[in-house]
C-alpha cells in the first residue's frame, strides 16, 4: 500500500489546478502589463483570478497581492508592519513561540535591527490564550502575528478573539494562515483580519505561488523593488499560469470543504483512537480545537527520523518534528513550547491527511505503526532505562 | 482590455479628425515633453458650433478623448461646449483607466482653448476666470 | 498575420519546457525537505536541474540559488552586497542610468537608507564605457552592478572588461543578465561574474523562477526569512515544477544558441534595414553591439502608445518604452539616457524577436508600419509644426 500522509509538507496538485496551469502556460502566455492582444489576455485571466481569490477570502479583489508563496507573504507582512510601526515610533512586535520560521526568523532579524519582540507561550494544548495577547499589547506595539493554524501539531488559534482585541486596541493584526486556507473556512472581512498569508501548495495547488491579503488602509511595503506589477507593491513579472492555478485549487477546495472537512476529521479521529493504544504516546495539540488533517503523536524512547524511515518502507509517507528532517538537530520549537522535553520531543510522528486518503489506509498505518515503534524501542537504549525504570516515563 | 470598446471605436474611427484651414477658432493644448497635445478647430456661426476638427499627438486614449469631445459639441452652442467637462466625455467612453483620466482633461481644455481663441480673435469679451489655464492634474502644467 | 513580436516583454513556453513542468506536477510532487521517498525524489530532481541550470551557465551547482525571478535575484544580488559592504565600511554602490527598475528602485532605495549611489551615463550608443566604470571605483565601493543586456534596446554591455576591472579592484561585481541569459553566450567563472541574475520566462521557460547565481566565497544575505531551503539563504518551499520547466528551456535555449543567434540576428537586421526607410526616424543603440533579437525605433511626431494599439490591430503585437504604457507619463529612462529629447523618446517602438518568427514575419511588418506612422503623423499636431519648419527635425 502506498499512502501519502505528508499533505501539512506540500499537498499532490489537483487535476483542475494542473489542467487550468498548462492550459495557461499554452494558451495565455502574454505579459499583463504589455498593451497588445495577447498581453491584455493575460490582463483579464490575472484579474479573473484575483476575483476568485478575493471571493474565497471575503475579500475585495484590491486587497490581493500575489507573492511566490507562504514564505515571502510573511517576510512582506511583518516587515511592512514593523517599518510603518517604526515610523511612529512603535518598535514593539507581538507573536507565540510557535510560529513558523518564516515569521520567527523574521522576527528574530527585526530584533536585531532594534525592534522588541514578544513571544508569547502556548498552553499544554498548543493554543495561545486571548488573554495573554491583551496583557501583551504595549502604547508602541506595532504589530500582532498569530497563525491560524500551526504547520506541526495543527492547532486552531482563537483568530477571532485576538482579531477583535487587535481591532480594540487598534493594532495591526497579521495572520500566517498557510495551513488553514482551504482546509478551514476563512473570511477575513468577517474576522477582522488586517493581514493574511497562504501559500497555493498547501491546497492542492501549484508552489512557488502564495497570497498576501493586505486589508484596504492597511499600508504595505515592498520587499522585491522594481516594475509596477501589484500596484506596486510587488514587483516581478506575474506569475499567470501559477496564478490560475491557485485560484482553481483554491475554488475547488472551498466548494468541498464542508463536506472534505467531515470525511478527512473521521479519518483523523479514527487514526488518533487507533495511535493511542501504543502505551507512553500521547497526542500533541488539542484533540478537537486542531486542523481535520493532522495528527501529531509522541512516542517515548525512539527517535523521528527512523520512524520516518522504517513507514517509507511501509508505503507511509509522513514527517515528523525532528530536528533530523530539517538539517538541524534541535527539536521542534513547537513540540518544545508546548511542554515537552527534549528526549521526547525527538520522538514524534505527523500524519497530516487530506480527502484523498481513505479509511482502509488509516487501518493499515493503524497496524503498521505499533510493530515499527516496538522495535525501535527494543533496540533503543533509552527505551530499556525506562522500562527498568533508571529513569521516569514521561508520557 | 485595458480600453472599452467605446475608447477602442474612436480610436480606430476618430470621428472629426483633421485641419480645418477656415477656423474661427483654434485651440492646443498639452506638451510634447510629456507625450500628447490635442489641436482643436471650430468654425462658429450664430454662437453655434458648426464644424470641429482635431489633431492629436498621443495615446490612445487621447485620441478617443478628441474623437468624443468633438462629437460632442458639434452643433452645440459655445455655452453648452464649455460646460464639457472631461467627467463627461469618460462617460461617454465608457470609462478611461486612471492613469488616463488626465486625456479626457486635456479633451475638455483643448474645446476651452478653442472658444477662448474665437472670443480672442472677435473681441468677445468673457469671464478670464472660466478659462484660467487648467494646470495638468498629471504633469501641473 | 499574427506576429508575437515582444519577446523581451515575456517568451511563449517552448513544448519542452511546459511537458517536463507538467510531468513534475504530476508525478513530483514532493517537499525536497521531506525525508520520505516522494520528497527524496523530487530533492534528486531538484539537485539534476541545479546541476543543468549550472553547467548552462559555467558555474557551480552551490552557487546557484533559485528565485521567484529576474527582481527577486536582482533585489537580493544588490541589496545582500551592500549589507556586507556596509559592514566593513563601503557604502558606495556604483551602477548605470539603463538599468532595469528592480535595480534602480533597489539602489534608489539604499540612497534613502544612507548608501551613496553612482549612475553611470552611457553613449549615444547605449553603452557604459569601462573606463568611466573604474573612474568611479572609489576606496569604499560597495558593488557594481551592471546588466548584461538592455532590455529595452537590446545594447550589450562589456561586461568581460569590467567584470575584469572589478576583479583587480576587488570590488564586487554583479550583472542583471534577465535579457541575455539564453541568448548569448554567458559563462560567470570565464568572465569573473561574482553575482548574476537570470528569469525563466524570457527563454521560452516558466514565469515566477528565476537564478541568483553568486560565486563562492561572496557572502549572501537572504531577502527571504524562513526554512533553510537554498542552503539557508532563500526561504520557500522550493517550486519545482518551475526549476525543473526552467532548466529544460535553459538546456534547450544553450542547445541552439548558435544557430538562433544567426537566424535571429538576420531578421533583425533585415528589419533594422526595412524600418530605416521611414523617414525622420531612428534605430536606437548600436546596430551591432545589440541582442539577436532587439529592433528599437523613434518615429518622430508620433506617440507610441497609439503605434501599438494600430501595429495590435494588424496582428504585429511589439511594446514601447513609452510612457503611457507603463501607467507612468514619463518616457523610458533608457531612450532619455542615450540622449533622446522627451518628445521623441514618447514615439519609440520595440520589436523583439525570436526563432519562431519567420522571414516572411519581417516582411509583413516593413510593410505595414510605415502606413501607420503615416497616418499617426498626419493627424499629429507636432508633425505639422515639423513639416511646417515651425519645429526643427530632431532626428
Ligand atoms: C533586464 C531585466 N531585469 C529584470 C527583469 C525582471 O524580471 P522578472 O519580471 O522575472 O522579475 C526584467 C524583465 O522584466 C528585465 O528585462
Ligand atoms: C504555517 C506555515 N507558514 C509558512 C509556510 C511557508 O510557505 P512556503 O513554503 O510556500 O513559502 C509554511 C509551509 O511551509 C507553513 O506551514
Ligand atoms: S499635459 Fe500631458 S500629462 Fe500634463
Ligand atoms: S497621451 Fe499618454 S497617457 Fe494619454
Amino acid at each position: 500500500m502506498y499512502i501519502y500522509a505528508d499533505n501539512a509538507g506540500t499537498t499532490k496538485m489537483s487535476p483542475v489546478a494542473i489542467d487550468a496551469m498548462t492550459k495557461c502556460m499554452n494558451e495565455v502566455f502574454g505579459n499583463p502589463s504589455s498593451l497588445h492582444s495577447t498581453g491584455q489576455r493575460a490582463a483579464e485571466v490575472l484579474q479573473k483570478a484575483r476575483e476568485d481569490v478575493a471571493e474565497a477570502l471575503g475579500a475585495d479583489f484590491n486587497e490581493i497581492y500575489f507573492t511566490s508563496g507562504g514564505s515571502e507573504a510573511d517576510n512582506q507582512a511583518i516587515r511592512s508592519a514593523a517599518l510603518f510601526g517604526a515610523k511612529k515610533g512603535k518598535k514593539h512586535l507581538i507573536s507565540t513561540k510557535i510560529e513558523h520560521h518564516a515569521v520567527l526568523h523574521t522576527l528574530k532579524k527585526l530584533e536585531r535591527e532594534g525592534f522588541e519582540v514578544t513571544l508569547l507561550d502556548v498552553g499544554a494544548d498548543g493554543i495561545v490564550d486571548p488573554a495573554d495577547v491583551e496583557k501583551a499589547i504595549r502604547e508602541d506595539t506595532a504589530l500582532i502575528t498569530i497563525m491560524y493554524a500551526n504547520n506541526e501539531i495543527g492547532t486552531l488559534q482563537p483568530i477571532d478573539e485576538i482579531a477583535k482585541i487587535c481591532k480594540e486596541k487598534k493594532v495591526t493584526f497579521h495572520t500566517d494562515a498557510v495551513q488553514a486556507v482551504g482546509h478551514v473556512p476563512v473570511n477575513v472581512h468577517a474576522q477582522n483580519i488586517d493581514m493574511l498569508s497562504l501559500s497555493g501548495h498547501k491546497f492542492h495547488g501549484p508552489k512557488g505561488i502564495g497570497v498576501l491579503y493586505v486589508r484596504k488602509g492597511v499600508p504595505l511595503f515592498n520587499l522585491i523593488e522594481g516594475g509596477a506589477q501589484e500596484r506596486g507593491r510587488r514587483a516581478g513579472t506575474e506569475n499567470i499560469p501559477a496564478i490560475v492555478g491557485m485560484a482553481a485549487a483554491l475554488k475547488e477546495a472551498v466548494a468541498n470543504m464542508d463536506e472534505n472537512m467531515v470525511k478527512i476529521a473521521a479519518m483523523r479521529d479514527r487514526l488518533i483512537e487507533g495511535l493511542s493504544t501504543i502505551e507512553h504516546s500521547r497526542l500533541n495539540g488539542d484533540a478537537k480545537k486542531r486542523l481535520p488533517g493532522n495528527v501529531n503523536f509522541c512516542f517515548e524512547g525512539i527517535e523521528g527520523e527512523s520512524l520516518l524511515l522504517l513507514l517509507d518502507e511501509k508505503g507511509i509517507e509522513a514527517s515528523s518534528g525532528s530536528a533530523c528532517t530539517s538539517g538541524s538537530l534541535d527539536p521542534s520549537h513547537v513540540l518544545l513550547a508546548i511542554g515537552l522535553p527534549h528526549e521526547v520531543a525527538h520522538g514524534s510522528l505527523r500524519l497530516t491527511l487530506c480527502e484523498e486518503n481513505t479509511p482502509e489506509q488509516i487501518e493499515y498505518i493503524i497496524k503498521e505503526v505499533p510493530g515499527i515503534v516496538s522495535y525501535l524501542r527494543d533496540i533503543s537504549p533509552i527505551w530499556e532505562e525506562l522500562e527498568k525504570g533508571e529513569k521516569k516515563h514521561v508520557i | 482590455m485595458l480600453y472599452s470598446e467605446k475608447v477602442m471605436d474612436h480610436f480606430r474611427n476618430p470621428r472629426n479628425l483633421g485641419k480645418m484651414d477656415d477656423a474661427d477658432g483654434i485651440g492646443e493644448v498639452g506638451n510634447a515633453k510629456c507625450g500628447d497635445i490635442m489641436k482643436m478647430y471650430i468654425k462658429v456661426k450664430d454662437g453655434i458650433i458648426e464644424d470641429v476638427k482635431f489633431n492629436t499627438f498621443g495615446c490612445g486614449s487621447a485620441i478617443a478623448s478628441s474623437s468624443m469631445a468633438t462629437e460632442m459639441i458639434k452643433g452645440k452652442s459655445i455655452d453648452d461646449a464649455l460646460e464639457l467637462s472631461n467627467k463627461a466625455v469618460v462617460e461617454a467612453l465608457d470609462g478611461l483607466p486612471t492613469h488616463k483620466i488626465h486625456c479626457s482633461v486635456l479633451a475638455e481644455e483643448a474645446v476651452k482653448a478653442a472658444v477662448k481663441d474665437y472670443y480672442d480673435k472677435n473681441g468677445i469679451a468673457y469671464d478670464k476666470e472660466k478659462f484660467a489655464p487648467g494646470s495638468c492634474p498629471t504633469c501641473g502644467e
